[in-house]
Parts: structure tokens; C-alpha cells; sequence
């Protein structure tokens, strides 16, 4: 079993990459569950979405305390939320960021970073103030969760995948080629 | 020389929850520079509640009293007449509710409480549909509009009926005093307000409240859009009082495609729709004119 | 407040939400450029967050950056483009 | 004073003695006469009350919540359909704290439409967080009201009361009632005093939105506080003696329960009958019991556990059926029983939906089929409907 939480703000897809992940794995013959924590969305407020990942099916219906990923869709997030409450000890920390991982001071072994912002303006998801990050940073995720190959992400994008689905494929694409970083 | 025109004391905190550019957040700060303190506020679970934010923490500085989602008139009796039966004096009952929680599911108990001439403001922030649960239609949605339950599709076209005349109704039931009010002209919702605070009997307001969100719009534009609405007569400010109306802006001179194309929930429009809501505006407009023509002078 | 001795009888709230910073809610932030502000006020008159603060008549408006929920709407109705929205990252966080 | 009166009148009678402050009522047979004889009082000044002619009980409610929150002392009355309208504000009453006490005039929900008694709407509402007593006759419902005051305003309470007096069979029928001076009601129900109402020069919230971390805890004192009011509402019984005269029993009464082989569970006005029939059986040497519960909520679950250490087979008789296990009051007393399984039988009767008449006769059956049971006879149906026509000759 791996468990994904995801850090965003209201408006940039957190919870629609927790659902496009899980429908990934599903097309990979895995079962999976997504869903957000229930609280007051707002644009631009802090949300968090959770997805578990397993090759048996998943029963269990409460939060996820002890992911093995925490995907974080924006990081001025990381000055406010504490991102890594939780995460295992060899889990893996994938940040959509425009700088190095030396300074966005993620004190972590296992960082993965993507500019997952400039790719999605690039490709016209969402605006400069509320840009859609959800469909390249699952693609990024890929490159570091081997459970879910790049194809399906590409797939589940190509068939559920809000707004442009060609565009956000390739955002996916082109972010899983750009993601930097140890982990 | 620079010069507030308005009372600067506030009566909201910072941090409340309201979305970026919410007009209902922005009409609550005016409405209240207008009531002053002595005010105790009564409000159905809606976004407002929402945006009063999480307990322990409460936005107003004001009392509120909260309640389930079709009470708002039965609530403000209520309370007025313990304060009546305590002898606790000039104090303003203020009932502030949507628009759907006022013409659908309020209507109920606002027509009692007019009919009981309970002695109280009634506010209705008019986001024209219901915000708090993700857009969905209400009695307030306008022609054409969409929203997530009137999505458009080979069979309909979005929002088949107007908004419902709900000032109208009201007058009817009888309000005695009725006036409307948008987040871009503070200074009118605070006169109007004012003077609302000093006639006894229900008090009806009803106030244009744009919502970046749900009509689609960029939080940056929410107050710029609200202006164009009164700027092309689709939502003239007025007063009704005695029997008699007052025009309080009366500033119609740009079409109603200036107001309309700015807004996501109208992008899908054709040309014939553009025209029929013209069409009704105008008509709107003039009858409206025709009624303040016999009327008193505006308030503001 | 730890158990459910400490709560009051009933729900009713035990403070204001001035300590609750939605400004960390933006993406985008208003810089205010004195040189063109003629300070008539109508950043402060349509705020909804209460970000903008002029303590007495006359002063210069100044954003209150921890509540300030990046909406746009002073710079937008600034009659002298005297207020530029700009993107959070290329200046320090909070 | 003694009077005749209807136990609608009682009600009333009750609210102006309580001098309560904000009426918020709609008419509903069978509770209407309760709603007008407030309106004649308040018209010529008998009573110093605001009087909100609501356009729904749902609105009565409402008000009434808004009211009390400013500190007024609040007062309504509903019957069935009127009651489950209210469902909704029921809950936030409750959790709102607010003491508001409401006589209930017991009617069935339709369909079938049926204005008469029974306990259908009462029952119904049984998990809103609000206290329920139920009366005998129409002295005690006089009396209950004026207990439930001080019980539901008590500090260590502030919940809600519903006192329930059946439909017609009490609302309408005159009884003999002795009505207390207000100075000595004034003495025993002191003004209403709240810690938690509006101060306008410390504006709070008063609802507000809890989120997870702290809606249990909230939701944990409502139950601690219907907890603790098993205990006042002893205490309101023993000060009311002291003061009145009339001693009720506290939450429930043991009626010729000392020996007795069977005793039949049972609530409002058919206890009187019930006991009646009992008086008859002991006269034939039967050893018969009745236990009135006069609290349904909170249930006297163990008073009720004493009593089955003694009383070796319990019946209940419901005038409400819950698709389940029976009538709602069967259910809990086989809760409360629980700890006592094998030692003592059990038997659920339903009867008097709709207004049926529960008469003498119905009882002796029923305690005669009790002592059967009692006496090691065939169990029969565990649970079984009273004078159902279904062609036996059982009735």
C-alpha cells in the first residue's frame, strides 16, 4: 500500500490530482481510493487531498497520517503548513517550485522539484494568479512512484482530465521529463 | 485634499474567510458603517456564515445570532420581541441572508414577519445563485444564466426564467421602506441604510453582490462588475417608501453587452439573447422611471 | 482549550479572526507606488479583506499584508494605476 | 385554587404562572385551545408576553431560539404534524442550550390521517437532545410544566422540554385541577437568568461553524448535561412537595410495584387506566404492578434495573411503534434490562395508535397474559399489537 497527500490551495486541483492519480492506478490493474479533507475550500486557501495506492482493495475510510509521498502543488505553501507532518522516513517529498532545492529549505533526504507553474501557463492551464498545476505535477509524480508509469497517468488524464485534455497530457508529459533532485 | 466619505469605524475583523473579491464581505463592511454598534445580527447557514469563519474565532463586531437556512424572518421576530419584552431600547435588528435563502427557501418566514410588522432590516446579499453549495440556481438567477444545475446543453439554454420581483412582492406584503443597493456605490448603502435604521416597521434591502467564483469573473473585477450592472440598468438603484419610489443613480448608458461579456456565466450567449435581455431592461427600466415620476425625492 | 470541560456552554465564539492570516492565500500581491497615489482613498473604500489601512485623513494607504487575500480590486479601481499586482514569489514570503 | 379545566387550559394556565416572556405559536388540532387561550391572556394583560403569531411552527421555533438568546423566557406548543415540522430547530435548541419548554399535545402522523392520540410524534423526536416528560392527567401537566421550567433553566442543564399531554383524551377532557397562587410559583421558579445570552457590549457569535477537532466534545456535553438531569428532575419533584404538595415520584412511579409478580411499563393518560385494572387484580389476590415513567428523556434506565431485580416479568405498553423492535419505549426498557437477561421476561405490547381506546378491560388482559408468562407459561409473540382486529377473539 502507498498513501500520497497532497498539499494546494483552493482553485489549483489538488483534489482533482488526487483523482486523476488514483484513476491511473486503477487503469494499472491497481486498486485505489481519493479524497480531500472535507473542510471549507476557498480559493487560495490551503487544502489537502489524500490517495492510497494497493494491490488489494482498499477498505480502510479515515485520513492518511503516515504518507509515503507528500506532493506540495505550491510552495509558499512550505512557510505555512508543516508538509512533512507524518511522512515516513524514506518517504519522498516532490515540491512544485521555480527554484533549487538548496533554497526552498526542505530540510529532507529524498527532494524531488519540478517547475510545475511555468509548464502549466505554458500550455494555458489557468491563469498567473490561479495557475493549474494538478495534471503536470502527477505527471512529475510518476517519475518518482514507480507504481504508476507515465502512461497511465497519461491516460486517466487523456479520459477524465477537467479543461484541455491534450494540453494537460502534455503538461504531464513535459513535467515528468523536468523533475530534478534526489530521491 | 483627501477626504473619507465614509465612516471609518469598522465593524468586521480581518481574516474572515470570504473569497478573494467576495462582494458580500465588502456590502456587510458598508452596510454595517451604516447600522453602527447597536445592532444584533441574525443569519441562516449560507456563505456568509461561512465567510464569519471557524469557531472559536467570529468575524463581526457586532452580535450574531445564527440559524438554520429558511428562518430568517422568524428569527428577527423573535428576537425583537424579547428585546421589546425586556425594554432593552434602540437597538437595530438586522436580518442579512442570500438571495436563495431569502426568495426560495425564506420566503416563507420573511412574508410572516412583514405580515407581523416585525420591526427589523432585512439585508439580501444577491449573488444571484447558490454560492455556498457551488453555484447552483436559485430564485435570483437571471435569464440565461448558468450555473452548475443549469449547465445548458442540446436541450435547454442555462436559467429559463427570470429573476423573481422579489422587491415587488414584498411591497405587496408590505415593507415599509424597500431599497436597492450595490457593492460599487458604498456611499449609497450606507444612506440608505441609515435611513432605513429610523422608519419602524420591515425594511427590505436588496443588495447587488458580485462573486468572482460564480459569475465567473476575476476576483480583481468583482467591484468594476457590480458598477456595470447599475451602468446598463440591469440593476437600477432605487427607493421604495409611502407608496412611492425614487430613483437614487439614475446613470443607465451602456448596453447590456458591456455588463453581460464579462462574465464567464454569460460567455455562451447568442445574439438573440443579448437582444431579449436588452429588450427587458429597457422595459424594466422605463416602467421603473414611470414610478418615480409620481414619487418623493431620492434619499441620497 | 483541551478537553470538553474547557468549551463554553454552547457554540458561541470566543474571538475576533484578526489572528487568522489569509494572507497567505494569495498568489499575487498589490505594491502601492506613493508617486502616483493622490490618496483619495477608494483602495481602502473597496477593499473586502479591510487590507488597506489609513490611520488618519491625509495619510497614504498601506496594504496589511497578512490579511491581504491578493484579490485584485484595488488595483483595479485605482483611478491613477498607482497599485501593481504582483506575483508572490519574486519578493519574500510574508 | 381548585378549577375545572382542560389540560390545554392547564398548559396555558402553567405558561402565566411560569410568566413567560415570548410566545412564538401556530394552531394545530389538538393544541390549538392552548395557543388561544395565550392569545385572550396576553390581550387583556393577564399575561405580560410578546406573543409572535408565527406562520409555521418551524418559525416558532426559530423565534423562540432567537428570543431566548436575548435572555427572554420562551414558550410554544405543538402537536404531530406541527412537530415534526419543528424537527429541524428541535436539534438546534438543543445544541444552542436553549431551555425552551413546549407542551406537546400528542397526536399520530399522518398517513393515515388521524388527529387523535399517540406517541408516534414524541417518539419521533426522542434523539433531538431535548428533555421529554410525559403526564397522567391534567393536574400534572399543570405541575410538569412548572417543573420543567426549573429543571430545563437549571445552570448544569439548559436543555430543552417537551411535556407531553395525550391528545383529546387530556387537551380536551375537564378535570379537576388545583391551581397554585403566582407567588408561590414565583417562589419555587425563579426569573430566568441565562450566563449565555446577547451582550451587545461583548459581541459573540452564537452558532458559529465547529469544525472536527472540537464538534464531539460539544455534542459530549449535551449528553452530560441530559445526564445530570435525571438528578434534578428528582430534585424539582422534591421541592415541588415542599412547596405544592403534590409528589410525583420523581422520574418514574412505582405504583403497587413492593411484591409484585408482573408490572406493566407505561406512559401519559393510560397509566390511570392501568391502574385502575391493577387495583382490580390485587382485589382478586393478583400481584400486579404499574411503572409510570414520567421522564422519557433521560431515561431512568436504572431505576428501571432496581425495579427488575424484584419484579420478575416486565411489560411495556407503547402507543408508538418504531418498525424495529417494537414500540420506542419497549426498546430502551429491554436495554435497560439488559444486565438482568434470563432473570427477568419481557413483553412488548403495542396499543392505542390513532386514538384507540385503551380501556380496563384491555389492561386485565394484558396482566393476566403477564402473570401467564410469569407462571412459566407459553411465551407467545414478543411483542404484540392490543386489540388489533385480526380476527381472533384475543380482545
Amino acid at each position: 500500500m502507498i498513501e500520497v497527500r497532497f498539499h494546494g490551495r483552493g482553485g489549483q486541483g489538488a483534489v482533482v490530482a488526487s483523482e486523476l492519480l488514483a484513476r491511473a492506478a486503477v487503469m494499472n490493474r491497481l486498486h485505489a481510493a481519493a479524497f480531500p479533507f472535507f473542510g471549507v475550500e476557498r480559493r487560495g486557501a490551503p487544502v489537502t487531498a489524500f490517495c492510497r495506492i494497493d494491490l488489494k482493495p482498499i477498505r480502510t475510510h479515515s485520513e492518511i497520517y503516515y504518507p509515503d509521498y507528500v506532493v506540495v502543488l505550491d510552495h509558499t505553501l512550505l512557510g505555512m503548513t508543516d508538509v512533512l507532518h507524518g511522512l515516513k522516513p524514506d518517504g519522498v517529498v516532490l515540491i512544485n517550485t521555480s527554484k533549487e532545492t538548496c533554497d526552498i529549505g526542505v530540510k529532507w533526504s529524498r527532494v524531488a522539484i519540478v517547475d510545475a507553474t511555468t509548464i502549466a501557463l505554458k500550455y494555458g492551464l489557468g491563469t498567473e494568479s490561479a495557475p493549474i498545476v494538478n495534471t503536470a505535477i502527477i505527471g512529475a509524480f510518476s517519475k518518482v512512484c514507480p507504481q504508476v508509469p507515465l502512461d497511465y497517468i497519461l491516460e486517466s488524464i487523456l479520459k477524465a482530465s477537467p479543461g484541455d485534455k491534450s494540453l494537460n497530457a502534455a503538461a504531464a508529459k513535459e513535467a515528468y521529463e523536468a523533475v530534478k533532485g534526489e530521491w | 485634499m483627501p477626504k473619507f466619505t465614509l465612516p471609518k469605524e469598522e465593524y468586521i475583523s480581518k481574516g474572515h474567510s470570504g473569497c478573494a473579491g467576495c462582494g458580500a464581505t465588502l456590502l456587510a463592511r458598508h452596510v454595517l458603517k451604516g447600522l453602527g454598534p447597536r445592532t444584533i445580527i441574525n443569519a441562516p447557514a449560507c456563505c456568509w456564515s461561512v465567510v464569519q469563519g471557524v469557531w472559536p474565532r467570529a468575524a463581526l463586531k457586532v452580535p450574531v445570532i445564527d440559524h438554520a437556512f429558511e428562518c430568517t424572518g422568524a428569527v428577527s421576530s423573535g428576537i425583537r420581541a424579547a428585546l421589546d419584552i425586556k425594554g432593552i431600547e434602540d437597538v437595530t435588528v438586522v436580518g442579512f441572508a442570500g438571495d436563495g435563502g431569502t426568495v426560495d427557501i425564506g420566503l416563507q418566514a420573511l412574508s410572516g414577519a412583514i405580515d407581523r410588522r416585525t420591526d427589523f432590516i432585512y439585508v439580501m446579499y444577491d449573488n444571484e445563485a447558490y454560492m455556498n453549495t457551488g453555484i447552483q440556481r436559485s430564485g435570483c438567477t437571471p435569464l440565461y444564466a448558468w450555473t452548475n444545475t443549469t449547465p445548458g446543453g442540446s436541450s435547454c439554454a442555462c436559467n429559463e426564467s427570470p429573476k423573481k420581483r422579489i422587491m415587488e412582492m414584498l411591497i405587496e406584503n408590505g415593507i415599509s421602506y424597500g431599497a436597492t443597493v450595490s457593492i460599487a456605490y458604498p456611499e449609497d448603502i450606507v444612506a440608505k441604510v441609515k435611513k432605513a435604521k429610523n422608519i419602524r416597521g420591515t425594511k427590505f434591502i436588496h443588495a447587488l453582490s458580485s462573486c468572482p467564483p460564480g459569475w465567473k469573473i476575476s476576483p480583481a473585477k468583482s467591484v468594476e462588475v457590480a458598477r456595470l450592472a447599475t451602468q446598463t440598468g440591469v440593476f437600477p438603484l432605487y427607493e421604495y417608501e409611502d407608496g412611492a419610489f425614487a430613483m437614487s443613480k439614475d446613470i443607465k448608458s451602456r448596453p447590456v453587452e458591456d455588463y453581460l461579456m464579462v462574465q464567464g456565466r454569460y460567455k455562451h450567449l447568442t445574439k438573440e439573447m443579448i437582444a431579449e435581455i436588452q429588450r427587458a431592461v429597457d422595459a424594466g427600466y422605463e416602467a421603473l422611471k414611470a414610478k418615480c415620476g409620481k414619487g418623493a425625492g431620492s434619499a441620497v | 482549550m483541551e478537553t470538553y470541560r474547557d468549551l463554553p456552554q454552547s457554540t458561541y465564539t470566543l474571538q475576533t479572526t484578526e489572528s487568522v492570516r489569509t494572507g497567505t492565500w494569495r498568489t499575487l500581491r498589490p505594491v502601492i507606488d506613493q508617486s502616483k497615489c493622490v490618496r483619495c482613498y477608494a483602495c481602502w473604500k473597496f477593499c473586502p479583506d479591510l487590507s488597506i489601512e489609513v490611520h488618519e485623513e491625509g495619510d497614504y494607504p498601506k496594504v496589511d499584508y497578512d490579511h491581504c487575500k491578493g484579490c485584485g480590486i484595488c488595483s483595479n479601481e485605482c483611478p491613477k494605476q498607482a497599485i501593481q499586482m504582483v506575483r508572490e514569489e519574486s519578493v519574500c514570503s510574508i | 385554587m381548585l378549577d375545572l379545566m382542560t389540560a390545554n387550559a392547564a398548559a396555558a394556565k402553567a405558561a402565566m404562572l411560569a410568566r413567560v416572556e415570548v410566545i412564538a405559536a401556530y394552531p394545530i388540532t389538538p393544541q390549538t385551545s392552548i395557543s388561544e387561550k395565550l392569545a385572550e391572556m396576553c390581550a387583556n394583560n393577564e399575561l405580560r408576553a410578546k406573543y409572535i403569531k408565527v406562520e409555521s411552527e418551524h418559525s416558532a421555533m426559530a423565534a423562540l431560539i432567537g428570543a431566548s438568546f436575548i435572555g427572554a423566557r420562551t414558550f410554544t406548543a405543538t402537536s404531530s404534524q406541527g412537530l415534526a415540522l419543528m424537527h429541524e430547530m428541535l436539534f438546534w435548541a438543543a445544541g444552542a442550550r436553549r431551555p425552551i419548554v413546549m407542551p406537546v399535545v400528542s397526536r399520530a402522523l399522518g398517513p393515515p390521517w388521524n388527529i387523535w392520540t399517540d406517541h408516534m410524534d414524541v417518539m419521533g423526536e426522542r434523539d433531538t437532545g431535548w428533555l421529554q416528560f410525559f403526564c397522567e392527567n391534567n393536574q400534572e401537566t399543570l405541575d410538569m410544566i412548572l417543573m420543567a421550567y426549573r429543571i430545563a433553566e437549571d445552570r448544569d442543564i439548559m436543555l430543552p422540554a417537551m411535556v407531553i399531554e395525550d391528545g383529546f383524551i387530556l387537551s380536551h377532557t375537564f378535570e379537576k385541577v388545583d391551581v397554585p397562587a403566582i407567588e408561590e410559583v414565583d417562589f419555587y421558579l425563579h426569573p430566568f437568568n441565562p450566563d449565555v445570552k446577547v451582550n451587545l457590549n461583548k459581541p459573540r457569535r452564537y452558532g458559529s461553524l465547529v469544525m472536527p477537532d472540537w464538534a464531539m466534545e460539544f455534542r459530549y456535553n449535551n449528553a452530560l448535561a441530559m445526564e445530570r438531569a435525571k438528578k434534578k428532575v428528582v430534585e424539582a419533584g422534591t421541592a415541588f412537595k415542599k412547596a405544592f404538595g403534590r409528589d410525583y415520584g420523581g422520574l418514574l412511579e412505582e405504583y403497587r410495584c413492593e411484591d409484585a409478580e408482573v408490572a406493566l411499563v407505561i406512559v401519559g393518560s393510560a397509566a390511570g387506566t392501568a391502574k385502575v385494572s391493577a387495583d382490580r387484580m390485587r382485589e382478586r389476590g393478583k400481584k400486579v404492578g404499574v411503572l409510570k415513567l414520567r421522564a422519557f428523556r433521560p431515561f431512568p434506565s436504572d431505576e428501571l434495573l432496581a425495579v427488575g431485580k424484584r419484579v420478575g416479568t416486565i411489560g411495556v405498553f407503547d402507543r408508538s411503534y418504531t418498525y424495529g423492535q417494537g414500540g420506542a419505549i419497549f426498546g430502551e426498557v429491554r436495554n435497560a434490562l439488559f444486565p438482568l437477561a434470563g432473570q427477568v421476561r419481557t413483553k412488548g405490547y403495542i396499543g392505542g395508535l390513532g386514538g384507540r381506546d385503551v380501556t380496563e378491560n384491555d389492561f386485565e388482559k394484558i396482566f393476566e397474559d403477564l402473570l401467564a408468562i410469569s407462571s412459566g407459561g407459553k411465551a407467545g409473540k414478543e411483542i404484540e399489537w392490543v386489540a388489533l382486529k385480526d380476527g381472533s377473539l384475543r380482545w
